[in-house]
């Protein structure tokens, strides 16, 4: 946790950052959804309330929070109402350890922009998201419906399957980088590609950044659609089959709780775009900008050192989530064009497809990575 | 320090809250639930431990996997509060109560006239930075223990295809025909 | 290539053949399985021919090729190593064997062609041929007697081929039985054997003889050689024990070919031949094989005079052969004996391939009654058989003439022998001659008693090439054997080939002399005007005037029936024999099993039960009970381990 | 071993972290003795629950406590083979729960039931 209560209480306070970051992201999304949605079907979407319809999330906030609060007769209370807080965990823990800027130095503290680092986070973001599952179980047992039993039981088989694609798809990454920890990973990414095999050095290509997406592309592909079937998104969204299962596990959910499970849904999406960025586009680095280059350029302005990290921190910062947002877009552009999956095609990719392909790049990356340093 | 005491009490408890309810409790769907209490509980307590990758481990393993199975089978098999969740038998019950408890008793009996000896021979503790300790994992799981590594799998690859030849669907999407 | 490899190959191209066809015998066609045994058996042969070429190429004295693999047992002082040794004798005999064998697989794939379990047929046939490679190669005797009994394992397996048929079931049991005898006979006589020469392995025994016969009828030569004698008359179908040897014609015809003609038979006097110098040196035995061959020879021919059967025919001519090369053996021509075995290989199992042909083309017609006429049908088969009626009734320069007349010379002429013996002989050439004869009128001439719903025709080529090679062998196979009479007067001067050949393995018997030629030249021609005259003597009575051989058969009366019974021998036999064991044992059965063994397991089994259904109050099936055994044991071993 | 070796050497200049994460008050016997409460805890639950899947879950306990007992020795004498054992049991865990559950869901389409009475029809 920390040394001294300064480093504590800000400790502290980042967590509850990092949260609020999510949660108030949550509403920014749904607007851009329902907007970029309707642009995309060649329609208006919410334009009454403020400039370009942007207050419509207030107003959503306020519905939410003022609809009937009520339980089905035939729900199990307490599992009903611990499924959507159940789901907001997950996201939120794992979205906390992900780093979202470079680390700050003030006097002698160092602060990184994460809630808490951690020394194998990779393994602990899947940990967590491994625990989505249950918010869907609860929910769909919880609630007393056979239409929100099954969908639970299809949407916890599906994130289940898919986790392991997923898990596989990242093995290749920390075959690379020999580390479990975001840091060190965002590190490895700084500079030109530069290829190396038996001992020789490849250069042509160091005009592009040295970026894990040209190590890993398959790995980022797999990684990329299991992501969608982990935050149960269209095309992958069978949970919640409208035609056959009205809306799945939570059909019986409304007002706020519907919200939580929305904010877990799109927290999903958070996590899995800043886990793409940082794994595949060097994280909160710039491309073609040395963090060197960049505290020396902030160094122009500024004088104190300690701002100057600061402000360099804050840099990256905006980089980062630039990366992140450019994934939420295509998640959202995503659900917009491509239909749905029927549910043996779903089980057939994600068992034939993905897992046999995570596999095949998991070998070959430890037998390009073993020539690689043969020389 | 004492975050730490409070810590390992804390877990502690809660763990062992959940495994009795994971006994006691007769509805199937909460004992599954507490189970994944303890597991999560017991990951906590590994992390105290410095073994984070193990905490890790724990939970996409026992948590994420397994006791979701659980979960799924008693939703599928819909299993309502039982009648008879215990077994009868006065006899038979008291006397398994009987070893269990004379189980727990002698076992930490013999903890408490063991454990001195042990802390005291060798009393180093591991390197805490946890990356190290899985390097070191790994280095002796493909190094020293490489074949029972390999055993492993091959043991996998076969319950695999015997789960699947067990409990293969007969009907839907994916019956064979 | 080592001579371990060349061995190993020439005994194992069959096994392994065995294996392929045994595994898959449910899978392979005949086409397939016939492919895969013939060609091992063809292997087998190149192999024994390099072997061949090789004792050719090196001097007389050291023509003998021995390669031991391992020690198989080590017991005290018995050391039998599993070694092999190729030389003069059994060079003869793998190619004999060998050679035919692989003519017969080739034939089996046109004769079994539409049989159900033809993979398992040659599967056995190889198996055949790899434990008659270990009997011939053997060189102790405890090696030879694992091929003694694997060719009678093959035998019963093949004779009982078609074992849904209870006859031939029967047959295939009643040979093994009657073997098992002789065998028990040849394990005795091994026994002594090693009691009195501390060893089994033929080259040591061979140079272990005493100086002088032993002349007591109990002494350990005698009585091992004897035992080893009786062994054979199992094997080779001598008297008393030769009654299975009609009966395994139940076979099918090639393997009657094979096994029950030119090799399986012929094992005892192999063995016989190859012991030579252990048999020389028991008179007494010797005195016995005589008589017995001799005997054998002359009551053989003659139930072969009165046989219907075209197969039973040829089978009795077999006994009656092989009793000839007894005769042989009896009288010290060990050479002869080899040479009537070899030249008796090529025509007899030429004949019988012969008789399967017909057969085949009669559709499983065996009565020779029910045949004749058939030279316009089959012309090659005609021919071939021909060729071998004129070798086995001993007309010049056919195999069988110098044989014969090798033998029926050495009876004479041997200080062993004796004119008895002689006569024997050649009344059984006389009678042989006859039912050969016989058996070409009554099959091949005059008119056609052929059913008309039958169509006889050639066989395919795949059958009748073996039949062309086996009667060119019978013509030309008996020239290496040239007697000294002959040679001197044939231009070029042909020497004996196969005494000069045989000359460091045999012994001669003592005090055999330089006979005279005139004497020779004589009885040569007795035997072959006679047997001519007997031949003719049959030809007019089947195809010029088939009436007589009624009146002659009403004339003899009962004489005749009796000879038709084959002389009640198995009737006898199961009289004597076989009733009262079966009594006995349905005595012991009643009496001594029900009461007294059958109580007895009936209270062990009681006591077992009354145990299990205590103990199975435990295991009743609840698994929350086992648990707590579990959990039991560990805390009663945990306090155990506290307390202690 | 070298591994284990290079693990006690690099452990000794860390001395002082281990002091400070896990004080005096809580020591190996702390871990173990609630490893040891943990699996009577299962082994009561095997030993009593009528309900199959009950008693599969007992199990898990049951190596849970077994694993928390690894750790903590792994911890306390600064070999890591413990946790190598850790990883062997979680396995085994998962494909005997596998396999369990299997078997379950076929005795349960034959009885609609997963009481272990049942089980004791599978004679023979």
């Amino acid at each position: 946790m920390g040394n001294s209560l300064t480093e504590i209480i800000i400790n502290s306070i980042k967590l509850i950052l990092v949260f609020l970051i999510m949660v108030q992201a949550v509403p920014v999304l749904v607007w851009l959804e329902r907007r970029g949605s309707a642009f995309i079907q060649n329609r208006f979407g919410p334009n009454r309330i403020g400039p370009l319809g942007l207050m419509q999330l207030l107003a959503d906030a306020v519905k939410f929070l003022f609809k009937e609060e009520f339980s089905p007769a035939k729900s199990v209370k307490f599992l009903y109402y611990a499924a959507p807080v159940v789901a907001l965990v997950p996201a939120t823990l794992a979205f906390a350890a992900i780093p979202l800027g470079a680390p700050v130095q003030w006097d002698q503290y160092v602060f990184h922009l994460q809630g808490y680092e951690i020394s194998v986070g990779i393994v602990f973001v899947l940990a967590v998201s491994s625990l989505a599952t249950y918010a869907i179980l609860l929910a769909g047992w919880g609630s007393g419906n056979k239409y929100a039993l099954l969908g639970a039981l299809r949407a916890s088989a599906q994130v289940i399957s898919y986790e392991l694609a997923l898990g596989l798809s990242i093995v290749g990454v920390i075959l690379l980088y020999g580390t479990f920890d975001f840091n060190e990973i965002i590190q490895a990414q700084q500079g030109p590609l530069i290829l190396h095999w038996m001992g020789h050095e490849i250069t042509f290509l160091s005009f592009l950044p040295n970026w894990g997406i040209f190590y890993q592309p398959l790995g980022m592909v797999i990684f990329f659609a299991s992501a969608f079937a982990e935050s149960n998104r269209l095309p992958f969204d069978l949970a919640e089959g409208e035609a056959e299962l009205v809306a799945g596990f939570h059909v019986e959910y409304g007002g706020f709780k519907m919200l939580l499970f929305f904010i877990g849904e799109y927290g999903h999406m958070l996590v899995s775009s800043a886990l793409i960025a940082t794994f595949f586009l060097g994280g909160y680095t710039i491309p073609w900008v040395s963090m060197a280059e960049l505290t020396q350029w902030v160094g122009t302005f500024i004088q104190t050192p300690n701002w100057i990290s600061l402000v360099t921190g804050l840099i990256t910062f905006a980089v980062m989530f630039a990366k992140i947002a450019v994934f939420l877009w295509i998640f959202i552009q995503v659900r917009w064009t491509l239909p749905r999956f029927r549910y043996d095609q779903l089980m057939d990719l994600g068992w034939k497809t993905m897992l046999p392909w995570a596999l095949f790049n998991t070998i070959l990356t430890a037998t390009v990575i073993y020539f690689a340093h043969l020389g | 320090m004492i975050t730490d005491v409070f810590l390992f009490w804390f877990l502690a408890i809660v763990t062992l809250a959940a495994g009795i309810t994971v006994v006691t409790v007769t509805n199937p769907i909460y004992s599954a639930l507490a189970l994944a209490m303890t597991m999560i509980g017991v990951s906590a307590l590994f992390v105290t431990l410095g073994a984070y990758f193990l905490a890790g481990v724990q939970i996409i393993v026992y948590a994420g996997a397994v006791t979701v199975l659980f979960v799924m089978v008693v939703m599928l098999f819909d299993l309502k509060y039982e009648v008879v969740a215990f077994s009868r038998g006065k006899v038979s019950g008291a006397l398994k109560l009987a070893s269990g408890a004379t189980l727990g008793g002698l076992l930490i009996g013999s903890i408490f006239l063991t454990v001195n000896g042990v802390t005291k021979a060798v009393s180093v503790g591991t390197s805490e930075k946890a990356g190290d300790t899985t390097k070191e994992l790994s280095r002796l799981l493909f190094t020293k223990y490489v074949f029972g590594f390999e055993a492993l799998g091959v043991l996998l690859l076969i319950i695999a295809v015997g789960a699947v030849a067990l409990a293969r669907s007969k009907g839907g999407t994916h019956a064979e025909h | 290539m080592s001579q371990q490899f060349l061995m190993a190959t020439l005994i194992l191209a069959p096994l392994i053949g065995f294996l392929i066809n045994g595994i898959r015998y449910k899978k392979h066609s005949a086409e397939v399985a016939g492919a895969i045994a013939t060609g091992a058996a063809t292997i087998s042969f190149i192999v024994s021919v390099l072997f061949m070429v090789q004792l050719v190429g090196s001097e007389p004295e050291n023509r003998r090729i021995a390669v031991s693999f391992f020690d198989w047992i080590n017991v005290g002082a018995l050391k039998i190593p599993a070694g092999f040794v190729v030389d003069q004798i059994s060079g003869i005999m793998i190619l004999v064997v060998t050679g035919v064998g692989s003519l017969i697989h080739l034939f089996s794939i046109g004769y079994m062609h539409h049989d159900k379990g033809v993979a398992k047929y040659f599967a056995f046939l190889n198996l055949f041929l790899f434990n008659m490679l270990l009997l011939v190669l053997g060189d102790s005797l405890p090696v030879m007697f694992v091929g003694w009994e694997g060719v009678g394992l093959c035998s019963y397996l093949l004779i009982g081929f078609w074992f849904t048929d209870q006859a031939k079931a029967a047959a295939g049991m009643k040979a093994f039985v009657t073997n098992r005898i002789g065998d028990a006979a040849f394990i005795l006589g091994m026994f002594v054997l090693f009691l009195t020469f501390g060893t089994l392995h033929f080259h040591e025994l061979n140079h272990l003889m005493p100086a002088s016969p032993a002349l007591s009828w109990l002494s350990p030569l005698t009585l091992g050689t004897l035992l080893l004698f009786i062994g054979a008359t199992g094997k080779s179908a001598q008297i008393p024990l030769y009654v299975w040897l009609p009966d395994a014609m139940a076979g099918p015809t090639p393997v009657s070919a094979l096994i029950h003609a030119a090799t399986m038979v012929t094992a005892g006097v192999y063995m016989i031949v190859r012991m030579n110098p252990v048999f020389l040196m028991a008179p007494n035995t010797m005195e016995v094989i005589a008589i017995i061959g001799g005997l054998t020879a002359v009551m053989a021919a003659s139930i072969g005079l009165t046989q219907w059967d075209i197969k039973k025919v040829l089978a009795y001519s077999t006994v009656s052969q092989l009793g000839y090369m007894f005769l042989a053996c009896g009288v010290g021509a060990f050479g002869a004996a080899l040479f009537h075995l070899m030249t008796h290989a090529f025509f007899k199992a030429l004949m019988f391939l012969g008789s399967g042909s017909v057969i085949h083309s009669m559709h499983e017609e065996q009565d020779i009654r029910k045949m004749g006429g058939l030279k316009k049908y089959m012309p090659i088969t005609h021919i071939t058989f021909l060729l071998g009626w004129l070798a086995i009734i001993g007309m010049p320069p056919f195999a069988g003439f110098f044989s014969k007349d090798d033998i029926l010379w050495m009876a004479f002429h041997s200080p062993r022998g004796h004119i008895l013996l002689w006569v024997m002989g050649f009344a059984g050439a006389l009678m042989t001659a006859f039912y050969m004869t016989r058996l070409m009128a009554l099959t091949f001439w005059g008119q056609s008693r052929v059913d008309k719903k039958i169509h006889p025709h050639e066989s395919p080529a795949l059958m009748t090439i073996p039949l062309v090679v086996l009667g060119l062998l019978s013509v030309i196979g008996g020239w290496i054997g040239i007697p000294h009479v002959i040679g001197s007067i044939l231009p070029g001067e042909p020497s004996n080939i196969l005494e000069a050949w045989l000359e460091p393995v045999l012994q001669q018997v003592p005090g055999l002399e330089h006979g005279d030629p005139s004497q020779e030249w004589m009885l040569m021609g007795v035997s072959v005007l006679f047997a001519a005259l007997s031949a003719a003597v049959a030809y007019n009575f089947y195809v010029k005037n088939p009436e007589r051989p009624k009146a002659l058969a009403n004339a003899l009366g009962g004489f005749y029936r009796l000879v038709a019974d084959k002389y009640r021998v198995d009737e006898g036999y199961f009289a004597l024999l076989i009733q009262p064991l079966v009594k006995g044992s349905q005595g012991l059965w009643f009496y001594v099993d029900v009461n007294v063994i059958d109580k007895a397991t009936f209270v062990v089994a009681d006591v077992v039960r009354g145990g299990g259904n205590f103990v199975k109050t435990l295991q009743n099936g609840n698994i929350q009970r086992y648990a707590l055994y579990v959990a039991m044991g560990i805390v009663i071993s945990l306090t155990y381990i506290l307390l202690r | 071993m070298p591994n284990i070796d290079s693990a006690v050497s690099s452990a000794a200049p860390n001395m002082v972290l281990l002091t400070d994460t896990i004080p005096v008050g809580i020591g190996l016997t702390h871990y173990l003795v609630l490893s040891a409460i943990l699996f009577v805890l299962g082994m009561i639950g095997v030993l009593l629950r009528r309900n199959a899947i009950v008693m599969l879950m007992s199990i898990e306990l049951m190596l849970n406590a077994v694993n928390l007992s690894f750790v903590a020795f792994s911890h306390f004498l600064g070999l890591i083979d413990g946790q190598i054992m850790v990883f062997f049991v979680m396995t085994i865990a998962a494909a005997e729960a596998a396999v369990g559950l299997a078997i379950l869901v076929s005795i349960f389409k034959r009885y609609r039931e997963v009481n272990i009475r049942f089980f004791e029809h599978l004679r023979g």
